[in-house]
């Protein structure tokens, strides 16, 4: 009942209750051995590597050009055109890849989420892909989709075409290697993120009259937006720091000059290290945009228990 | 590097205290060969080294490595096998150890004249182990090209007329392809075959001429070599080496055949063992005594291999009839007379140091490769 | 009754299916061919042109077993992306596990922070991490190559893991403290049980990020803690003439060296599989 | 029936079963439009599963449903238009109240304005006007049941399922929305199967009640009927004929027979012995028919009515309702009419064994 | 108290906000070791939300709780040993039912053996023999809730909080657990706090209730108390007095109020206006005291009973729960004695507003 004491205990209130309503418990003690981690072993050498980027190397070519002031670096990439411009031609690639990923993974999920004999198979074949790593797939792609391989073979036989096509060393090649290594990245992920969905939720959808695709569009695809927001950053940033397969099937002087080709060019060719940090830094600053714009979105979301009651 | 303390003549010791275990890394496919010699040497020598280690590597990133351990003072590469590039991205970086200093203890090499000339780029901080002339040639199917080009004009001219028939990778990721472009300034008589921003103008616009009947660069030679081989390509270019072995492998028909163009002076092409600093003296010590043997011409002949390098060797001296059996077969299969006529008749070229060459690759690309080109 | 089965799987076809099968179908035979390409190849003895090799032939395994000492480099391969991904795991969970379920001051700043050694390329973080590593003679070893590969894999899995955490019911956890459950054991018992396909999609694509791991990898190994992609590396883009057909050869053992571990993940663990699909025994 | 959308609906022989076990063992039943059917049994004994399968949420394993002589057991859930509500709300928890509640509506293709208005009033109805912005998962308990209801009847569909829908609700509030249920049934005379464990709500909303007991039928009829003449033990038992004395049968004569001391009404064929089923309510403290002496053992508070725990002088343990106030250690005597004494055979479908 | 683990709980002023609203605000209770305590209240008024603080899953925005002189609301939940029944039940997914029961007995390292037979005895207590393998999903809600309510239990622990456990079961199930729950929470000496919109329930399980309304106790006592004495108007609503009439005051002697025609008692000083609270069931057909004549409206068959809508002369409607059989039309003569009709003032907080 009530306690003579009422008023004294009003103030009385724990600090832990106040950090708690914070959100600051001693739940984010779990936090602890990832930021040690990330702290011990990744914020030293990242902050040298920034700060390198703002150090222009002596005798480089940026040295003889912008001078030694720290922005030299980052003025030479963007007064150079063909420096500047592989930034479009990576986000040319990476952003259909990574929405291309996606968004075919998605019906494929989808009609995936029941049970159905031999779909044990049908996942492992459709995830199998992403053990093949890029120099198969690249090599395969040579061979496949090149001059004499068995796809264009195929095509003249067939008469559909009676030159070789020349499927790679070009902008389709690239997009081609990052779909396969992507796409079952992006498919797994999905497939995951769809079995976490309360099934219950598209049954009451559909005794309220929703068809598939609108059970789909308003009950699924919500639910699963957080979690394609996610699988869109990971196959983006993937793709955006594409290399091999640029090098290897693409056209690497040309139009699959990724930016990771001029960090490489920097770093392993001239040698100019702040040079290539700053490239560096600038291709986590666009990914970071990017990842960044769809974060936010993903925020707006609604994130939580997918389930009803029980 | 920092860390790396710097060894004197005076306190490294002509035999190691105990013998060493001994990583090798190797990052120009120079172990092909050069690990035959190594072999051997360890073999005989185990009071000097116990173990070798061979790591297989590419050159880009070494550096980096060497510098990591160097900064940290934990030189764990005792001895890098290398080609120019991460010769001299070492130098400019500081990464080797003067091997001049130890010049008495290596004893004279008695280089071929033009790989004594390949030596000097390592400006005293590396001993070359093999040498070759390289190229620039060109290869082609003889069932389609009756009669190759022998001239620049004429190579244009054939290009122009079999159009995406010709070929040759991007230079910054193949030996044929740099050659061809380090090669092309003295056929073509440039005013300064050295400098490739300044003195190249009729390269550059030769080459841009080149590119409308060019399909694509290839990343790397061997996909040219499959092109020759499938029919796809009928002329590529290529070097001494990369004409024997593929088709000693099988990679190429046997019966394809090489050319030169007119005005052809042999841009000449070498690797090197190199020691990073701060490594301790006993395997600075072993490192040493093993270049040294490695330059003797009993093991410069194992540089013949099959043709890789061809010829190999680096030193005077060295005939194939000292290379061991299955290098001698392989030659006389695979090999062509004409080489031995051919590579005492033109003038010998360096190739351009490290970072013309870079600087050049950097033009071809954005110049040609790029596309920008209408074709 | 059958006939309501039969007549259910009917409506299921729909155009739509038989589109997204389709396309399932285009996509694999693509994949068969890019894959057969390479495999074809590797066995063959020379192939110039048309449908298949004149010859066939196992050497080129054989010759880059011995070139690479494969035996040696798989076994170090293997610990090390078993090591990566469970010290991951551990790790990354419970951090995206606070995230998920926290929003606390400082929260933004954590996730960049968190974000970016996967979005920064390890060309400028790689050599002063290697240094790092080596100063406390952590590198050169298994445990260089260990740690190195950490530093993407513990980000990737928080990533990962977030959306996964929040689908599941906080109540659960709720109930299972109520039963004097702590939180390692729930994490061992509740959220653990109910996060597997989750972990097992982060533990596979970490897998295939570390064993894919180039420059960290290189950096920070020694002569005998050689990782598969190094080898693979070398193979592709090092100086020097190799024939085709081994690097094929080299391609192939890789890809059925990660084919093994996810068969055997998969094995264990169904991706889709989750409690909540018990409701769906039909 | 009156302004029903529907004339009949058919169950014939509706089975379901997981695995090895029948949750629903072929089910007979015709409900006809306007009708308001209310299902009862244990916990377990198949309701849920009934209403799914007839919303077309499960496949059946036997049987055929047909609506107005169209065989509907094929038809995808979202082609019957049923609404249902879920036993466990099954809300879409990334939409608020509002967009649940509406999101029929907009799945009926109905104009803006139009739903805005349904909305705004069926938001009224289940009083969660303060609420409407929330999302499910801000919600109490029986709040989220509320707009469960809202949900399914602002469809104003042909057939409305409604599985337990207000068991998380306070009794003040359960009454009010009772009333309303039964007056939208009416006014837009929708039908309406309606699961329920609550015998009162049963009785006073609907206009029959099926007794399923294990996935079978026990009894179909209307509420007076399942409550005074139950066909079995089990409906009995289920209906709250609390007591039953198991004792030899000593007379029949037609229905009222003599087991021992107490005269009732037959109810089956007896054995030897038979089986009397005695409400708590029915006794009266007083002399009268079947008057007997019982000791007070324990003693409820209800309110108005206590709860009784008594003895009979033959070790009989009686559960008795009444209004005067007892205290445990009272011996009165209590009587009950026979016309409220039901006898059934001993071997009459018993309800689930109690624990021991 | 007998045998009971703890001695006191004590809730100073515990409030708990979501956003500006307080859930909860400033609830002062004091439960003794044994109790039995309802927590009472319409949908959404904070029960849940006071379990969950006292359960130490949701942390407070103001106030203490004290158990035994020592403060445990900073104390995490797992380290208070208390047990809940949530009301949405919380099963784990991944588990049977067995382990689902057994959990909390493996995280208190029973032993084997020992765990096993608690667990058994616990199947069997909530009748789930047959379903101990099966999983929560494969479970129908009323088995579902009976899992949560063994998960609870089987701990023994030294304070129970359950939030409408039985809500969702059949009425001859629930009354078979509110007696075990009543049976387990004597001989363990458990202490109890207990959520449910049941009256009947609250009234015979409970030693003392409380009762909340948008968050704030409105009334502490033991049943009888709150039942016949409430507080206020809104307890005397939410208690079932559901008929009330709002009449000018004639006259006020000490306790009795004369309010038109109608005589009452006084429960609060009262203004020009006042309210007189009645229940359906005080009615009795006939005449007698505050005699009155009325019209029945609409009749709904509840078993023995009858509920009856009936109007006044003066227009009033009024429900009447009796057993005399009525039928829609009829005129009777009701009457209610004066101690039943109970007078408010008309400002008293009354019930949430009704649908209009
Ligand atoms: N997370 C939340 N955010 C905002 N409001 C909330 C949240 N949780 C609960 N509420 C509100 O707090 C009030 C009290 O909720 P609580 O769950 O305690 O009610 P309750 O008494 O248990 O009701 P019921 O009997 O319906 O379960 C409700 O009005 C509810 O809407
Ligand atoms: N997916 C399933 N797998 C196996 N058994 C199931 C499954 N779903 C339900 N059951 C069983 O079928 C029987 C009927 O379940 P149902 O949900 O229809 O019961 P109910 O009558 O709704 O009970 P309640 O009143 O407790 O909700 C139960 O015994 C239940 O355990
Ligand atoms: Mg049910
Ligand atoms: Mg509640």
């Amino acid at each position: 009942m009530a306690a003579p004491a009422a008023p004294a205990t009003a103030g009385r209130i724990a600090l832990r209750h106040r950090l708690a309503d914070r959100g600051m418990d001693r739940t984010l003690l779990l936090l602890v051995p990832a930021v040690v981690f990330i702290v011990a072993l990744f914020i030293y050498p990242f902050v040298y590597g920034l700060q390198l980027s703002f150090q222009p190397q002596p005798g480089s070519e940026t040295v003889q050009r912008y001078g030694s002031g720290p922005f030299a670096d980052y003025h030479a990439f963007f007064a150079d055109s063909y420096l500047r411009n592989t930034i479009w031609t990576t986000l040319k690639l990476s952003l259909p890849a990574g929405l291309f990923n996606v968004i075919a993974s998605v019906p494929i999920a989808y009609r995936m989420r029941g049970k159905f004999r031999g779909k044990r198979t049908i996942t492992t074949i459709l995830v199998v892909p992403i053990t093949l790593g890029t120099v198969l797939t690249a090599e395969g792609l040579l061979a496949f989709m090149g001059p004499t391989g068995w796809l264009n073979r195929l095509l003249i036989d067939v008469g559909i075409v009676d030159h070789p096509v020349r499927f790679t060393h070009n902008y389709w090649g690239v997009l081609f290697s990052l779909i396969i290594s992507g796409f079952p990245f992006a498919f797994l992920l999905t497939l995951s993120y769809l079995s976490g969905i309360d099934p219950t939720l598209e049954r009451a959808a559909a005794t309220l009259g929703a068809g598939w695709w609108q059970r789909f569009r308003f009950i699924t695809l919500p639910l699963l937006a957080p979690g394609l927001a996610i699988t869109f950053c990971l196959t983006f940033v993937l793709a955006f720091s594409v290399f091999p397969s640029a090098v290897m099937v693409g056209d690497p002087s040309g139009t699959t000059r990724v930016i990771s080709i001029a960090a490489f060019h920097a770093a392993f060719e001239q040698y100019d290290y702040s040079m290539a940090s700053a490239i560096a830094m600038i291709m986590g600053a666009v990914e970071l945009i990017v990842v960044g714009l769809v974060l936010g979105w993903r925020a707006s979301l609604y994130r939580g228990a997918s389930g009803g009651k029980g | 590097g920092g860390g790396a303390k710097d060894l004197t003549p005076g306190n490294v010791p002509d035999n190691p205290k105990n013998p060493v275990t001994l990583n090798i890394i190797d990052v120009a496919g120079n172990l092909q060969l050069t690990k035959g010699m190594i072999d051997e040497f360890v073999k005989t020598h185990p009071k000097v080294i116990k173990k070798v280690t061979y790591t297989n590597a590419t050159a880009p990133e070494l550096p980096g490595k060497i510098k990591a351990q160097q900064s940290a003072g934990q030189v764990q590469i005792g001895l890098v096998l290398t080609g120019t590039d991460a010769l001299s991205a070492g130098i400019d970086q500081n990464l080797w150890v003067k091997t001049d200093d130890y010049a008495s203890r290596l004893g004279n090499a008695n280089y071929q004249a033009p790989a004594q000339k390949m030596q000097e780029l390592a400006q005293g901080h590396g001993v070359e182990v093999v040498y070759y002339p390289s190229g620039p040639l060109i290869e082609y199917n003889p069932k389609t090209v009756s009669k190759p080009p022998a001239t620049a004009d004429e190579l244009l001219a054939w290009a122009k007329a079999h159009p995406k028939k010709f070929q040759y990778a991007r230079p910054a990721n193949s030996g044929p392809g740099r050659t061809f472009l380090m090669g092309l300034p003295y056929i073509l008589g440039d005013s300064n075959p050295k400098d490739p921003k300044a003195g190249w103008s009729k390269t550059w616009s030769y080459l841009q001429e080149l590119t409308k009947y060019v399909d694509y660069y290839p990343s790397k030679t061997s996909e040219t070599m499959s092109n020759l081989a499938n029919g796809s390509a009928d002329i590529i270019a290529t070097t001494t080496g990369w004409d024997i072995n593929p088709r000693a492998l099988g990679q190429v028909p046997a019966g394809d055949k090489v050319a030169y163009l007119k005005g052809m002076h042999w841009v000449t092409d070498a690797q090197y063992a190199v020691v990073p600093r701060g490594v301790s003296a006993d395997v600075l010590s072993a490192d040493l005594q093993l270049i040294k043997w490695m330059l003797t011409p009993q093991q410069q002949a194992k540089a013949y291999d099959d043709g890789y390098f061809y010829p190999g060797p680096a030193v005077n001296g060295v005939t194939v009839q000292m290379a061991p059996q299955k290098s001698q077969q392989v030659i006389q299969q695979f090999g062509r007379p004409e080489y031995d006529q051919w590579i005492p008749k033109f003038p010998t070229e360096t190739s351009l140091p490290a970072q013309q060459q870079v600087a050049a690759f950097d033009q071809w690309d954005r110049t040609v490769g790029s596309g920008k080109v209408k074709k | 009754m059958t006939t309501i089965a039969t007549e259910r799987k009917g409506l299921a076809l729909r155009p739509g299916a038989w589109l997204v099968w389709g396309a399932v179908v285009f996509f694999l035979l693509i994949l068969a061919g890019v894959v057969g390409a390479v495999v074809v190849d590797s066995f063959g003895t020379r192939w110039f042109s048309g449908w298949l090799p004149s010859g066939w032939t196992s050497r080129w395994y054989g010759k880059t077993w011995h070139e690479f000492d494969l035996g040696n480099v798989l076994v170090v391969t293997l610990e090390v992306a078993v090591a990566v991904v469970m010290v991951s795991l551990v790790v990354g969970v419970p951090a995206a596990y606070a995230l998920a379920r926290r929003t606390f001051p400082g929260k933004r700043v954590l996730m960049v922070a968190f974000m970016l050694p996967i979005l920064i390329p390890p060309i400028t973080y790689g050599v002063p991490l290697a240094t790092v590593l080596y100063k406390f003679h952590l590198a050169g070893k298994l445990s260089g190559v260990i740690l190195a590969n950490l530093v993407p894999a513990v980000p990737f899995v928080i990533l990962v893991m977030t959306p996964f955490i929040e689908q599941i019911d906080p109540k659960i956890e709720s109930a299972a403290r109520m039963c004097g459950a702590r939180t390692r054991v729930i994490f061992t018992r509740i959220l653990g049980p109910l996060l597997i396909p989750g972990m097992l999609a982060a533990a596979v694509l970490i897998l295939v990020r570390t064993v894919g791991m180039f420059e960290l990898t290189f950096l920070t190994a020694g002569s005998d803690s050689q990782t598969l992609v190094v080898a693979l590396y070398y193979s592709v883009s090092a100086a020097g003439i190799r024939a085709q057909q081994e690097i094929d050869a080299m391609a192939v053992i890789y890809t059925l060296f990660m084919l093994v571990l996810l068969v055997v993940a998969l094995r264990f663990v169904n991706p889709t599989q989750l409690v909540t699909q018990i409701k769906e025994k039909d | 029936m009156s302004g029903s959308k529907i004339s009949e609906l058919r169950l014939d022989h509706v089975s379901r079963g997981f695995g090895e076990v029948l949750a629903l063992d072929g089910l007979d039943l015709t409900i006809e439009g306007g009708e308001f059917v209310a299902l009862l049994g244990p916990s377990g004994c198949g309701k849920s599963t009934a209403l799914n399968c007839l919303a077309g949420l499960l496949p059946l394993t036997g049987g055929s449903i047909t609506l107005d002589e169209r065989r509907i057991d094929t038809l995808p859930p979202e082609q019957r238009g049923f609404g249902m509500v879920f036993q466990n709300y099954a809300l879409f928890p990334h939409m608020s109240v509002r967009a649940n509640i509406g999101f029929g509506l907009k799945m009926a293709k109905v104009g803006k304005a139009e739903a805005q208005r349904r909305v705004d009033e069926a938001v009224r109805l289940v009083q969660l006007g303060d609420h409407a912005a929330k999302f499910p998962g801000q919600l109490s308990g029986g709040q989220q049941q509320r707009v469960a209801i809202a949900r399914a009847i602002v469809l104003e569909p042909a057939l409305v399922l409604m599985d337990e829908p207000l068991s998380n609700l306070d009794a003040k509030l359960r009454l009010e929305m009772r009333t309303e249920i039964r007056r939208i049934h009416q006014t837009l005379g929708l039908t309406t199967v309606y699961v329920t464990h609550d015998q009162e709500e049963a009785l006073s909303l609907a206009d029959r009640l099926v007794l399923l007991r294990e996935g079978k039928v026990q009894q179909v009829g209307p509420p007076e009927t399942v409550y005074t003449e139950p066909a079995n033990r089990f409906v009995a038992g289920f209906m709250g004929y609390r007591n039953e004395l198991e004792l030899p049968v000593s007379s029949v004569a037609d229905k009222t027979v003599v087991l021992g001391d107490l005269t009732g009404t037959r109810r089956e064929d007896l054995g030897e012995t038979a089986v009397a089923a005695i409400r708590p309510e029915d006794f009266t403290v007083g002399d009268g028919p079947n008057a007997m002496e019982v000791d007070v053992e324990v003693v409820e508070f209800q309110g108005r009515e206590q709860a009784i725990q008594a003895r009979t002088a033959g070790g009989d343990e009686l559960h008795l309702r009444v209004q005067a106030r007892l205290a445990p250690g009272d011996r009165v005597t209590v009587s009950v009419p026979p016309e409220r004494v039901l006898v059934f055979a001993a071997d009459s479908p018993a309800a689930p064994e109690e624990v021991a």
